[in-house]
């Protein structure tokens, strides 16, 4: 099988420039890139275009990004918890497109998949559905919308091996699969990484040929966002 | 008297029904789970990626890797199954999620929702709303009946930028149970206690309200 | 978690009617539900239209139902191996509708999801296309498909939990998760039942929630098409 | 001396690359998986659900549960994964796939293809040939120069239903080695002492000769 190991996220990153759409996945804080997040801070990157579920939170995950200027646009679905994109996005500093979070995904995967569109009744008669065809199916308006195309896909997976093969743990998974075959470029960050064979074939979530570069992560503070817990009887 | 949150998720839980998958959202949706009656089978999704949500964890055991669309930290019950975002959401547009309970800022009397913007003020986001609102079969809101500043968040007409159009089947609030029809808002339970008359001067919409109008029994 | 368990194949089939649209996991003779075509066989059904990838060969799979006269009209891609299946087009008696295999998945994929159309650039300029919108994206023609529907999908899983989590085996996977997705209402047979918590929530192909019926099928005979072997040097 | 279909899987062979993805149909495609030179790593996906696809198994190993898109018994290699046919698909559609090899009856001088139907004759069904003609950036026909009747399969224009348009790169078959240009069959190699002339013969569409033809190096 093809080998797509890199040593590091700096390795992963290096050809990343300024200008660039990136889609990270994530939802939250919950199954995103932290690794290469902070290699994209370090890399000073800006003007950037994120396509990414959420914008984290003001001190981690793309709030980084935010924090340091790098990004010149979202593309999000909910941007609820980050007051430093609220901030930049009312003084017109940062622009924004909401999108669905439905329409996001399937955009994402639409543009893997090679399909340019889709119909979808997500957001008719609505901001969203402003500009884009209509076309009523079995008596019911949908919109048209079209595939999501970036230039890198960023993903977190909890195992994978050094062909791409990758495994999501729990809700983590969320965007990580459909943007990893988005991406013209997907870059694979796990939590273990093994020797082809040591995953069970019929157990991958996304094989390794929509991944072209894979590494361990360094560490995972994996911050939970939202702490609710119940007491025990 | 008016209901508090609970007791609006309380009256929600009276709609469900054996067999039923459904979809929370956040806020009084949430406490909709805590009021299940025992003789029915509901399982809950969250667009996140789980099907068969169950309670918060006990403290100490919080999963970072296992929240709801709420962030927040949750178990999974036996038999539960995770997902990615792309499959989730093909489980709400396809309507194999027959309910969706859901927040609002605003409600028209043709079933219109917005809960999603304020201009120039607040940016949330849709996240999943706009896909659960077009897509599901029965859409029941959960909400107050009016705003912190007394105004009516029934209206002829929303004021603020739409989720959906015409997709609203069902309103519970502090207040009032009311179904959305072709020619209103009909009154269909009054909470124990309100009169007609408080849930009238409540409602700008068109409000139609036919014979003795029962109290909710909760 | 919600009980989708019935006790047989005929428990599973008897609202089954003649003149339904029935889509039927498979590829070739791998995956395909043995114990509920032999139901179909036995509960003859008739004036069946059947959407499933092959057509068996002349004495399993779906042959059987075409050597009962069953089915009206077939929807596959590839029917190559099914000798009485050529006869009974030829002549006529049988309706065909042959569709790239992709357009078939995806279709399948799409009216489970709530997609009602898509385009792809599968069969443009081929009779596929014919009669079907054209449109150009990024310099390339493409078609529009639309979602295939179904009153019945029948799929055949490995393994299968009470609540209908189903996992699949190998290349027995193909268009079973697609077509369980799609069905108004779904039956699943397994080699295998167990309880709801049994199977790892990670690994799960299908989530329950696309499926309304399960059963343990009786035997499978799992019969091999292309037997195709290598001598050990 | 004309290939046989091994000599033509050979030299297809060696228009692998290294790291690429190739998908095999079946017949003369098939073969080529035996031919792949050492040095490079080359992974081969079937449409029916398999990346990793490796030999056939040993006598007695078969799995019914494992095969490829001709319907073979196959296993697969360390690193291997299986998935359902709508991944398949978005892999070949969305253009993960590096390579297609697949047969033809007929190839017209502007690359258009046909291998799956005969009108009124036979019915076989395009499989996944319109998904993978229509979606691969490298498209190679290996085939026969000519049908049983002697008659070319490289025309002018398909007479048969096409599989796809203006698809084909690239033609290696008993005789020769073409490139598809814009200005029609252009000649690469010939195969070890067929002529120039016999392979214009052969060639009913418009063959581009230019300066010295080599034999292929096989």
């Amino acid at each position: 099988m093809i080998n797509k190991v890199v040593a590091s996220a700096e390795e992963a990153c290096k050809e990343i420039q300024s200008g660039m759409t990136i889609m990270l996945g994530g939802f939250g804080l919950c199954g995103i890139p932290e690794n290469c997040i902070s290699e994209l801070v370090k890399l000073k990157v800006n003007n950037l275009t994120c396509i990414s579920n959420n914008a984290g939170v003001d001190d981690f995950g793309l709030g980084f990004l935010l924090q340091h200027r790098q990004i010149k646009k979202m593309v999000s679905s909910y941007v609820g918890e980050n007051d430093e994109f609220e901030r930049q996005m009312l003084s017109g500093e940062l622009e924004v497109d909401l999108i669905p979070q439905g329409s996001l995904a399937e955009r994402c995967r639409a543009a893997g998949a090679g399909i340019p569109a889709f119909y979808t009744p997500a957001g008719y008669g609505t901001e969203v559905g402003e500009g884009k065809e209509v076309r009523v199916f079995d008596g019911k308006p949908h919109i048209l919308e079209e595939a999501l195309t970036a230039d890198y896909a960023i993903v977190k997976a909890w195992k994978g091996d050094k062909t791409g093969n990758l495994i999501f743990k729990g809700t983590a998974r969320n965007f990580n699969p459909a943007m990893a075959m988005a991406g013209e470029i997907t870059i694979a960050e796990v939590e273990e990484l093994v020797e082809p064979g040591e995953l069970d074939p019929n157990q991958i979530h996304i094989p390794g040929i929509f991944i072209q570069k894979i590494f361990k992560g360094h560490s995972y503070e994996k911050r939970i966002e939202q702490r609710t817990t119940r007491k025990k009887d | 008297m008016a209901l508090d949150k609970n007791g609006i998720a309380k009256r929600i839980a009276q709609e469900l029904q054996d067999r039923w998958y459904v979809n929370l959202g956040i806020g009084i949706p949430t406490l909709v789970a805590n009021h299940i009656p025992e003789e029915i089978s509901v399982d809950f999704q969250s667009e996140n990626g789980i099907l068969g949500m169950g309670p918060f964890p006990f403290e100490g055991e919080e999963d970072a890797d296992l929240i709801n669309a709420g962030k927040q930290t949750i178990t999974a019950v036996p038999g539960a199954v995770y997902f990615d975002s792309a499959t989730s959401f093909a489980m709400i547009r396809g309507q194999h999620v027959q309910l969706t309970v859901l927040g609002a800022m605003e409600v028209s009397e043709n079933g219109d929702i917005a809960n999603w913007k304020i201009p120039g003020k607040m940016v949330k986001g849709m996240g999943g709303a706009m896909d659960l609102v077009a897509s599901a079969d029965n859409i029941i809101v959960a909400m107050m009946h009016t705003n912190k500043r007394g105004e009516s968040k029934l209206l002829k007409q929303c004021s603020l930028p739409l989720t959906g159009v015409g997709c609203v089947k069902k309103i519970v609030t502090n207040l009032a149970v009311l179904d959305v029809t072709k020619e209103g808002f009909k009154l269909i339970e009054r909470a124990p206690g309100v009169s007609v008359e408080e849930i009238k001067k409540a409602t700008e919409g068109k409000l139609i309200i036919e014979g003795d109008i029962p109290e909710m029994n909760i």
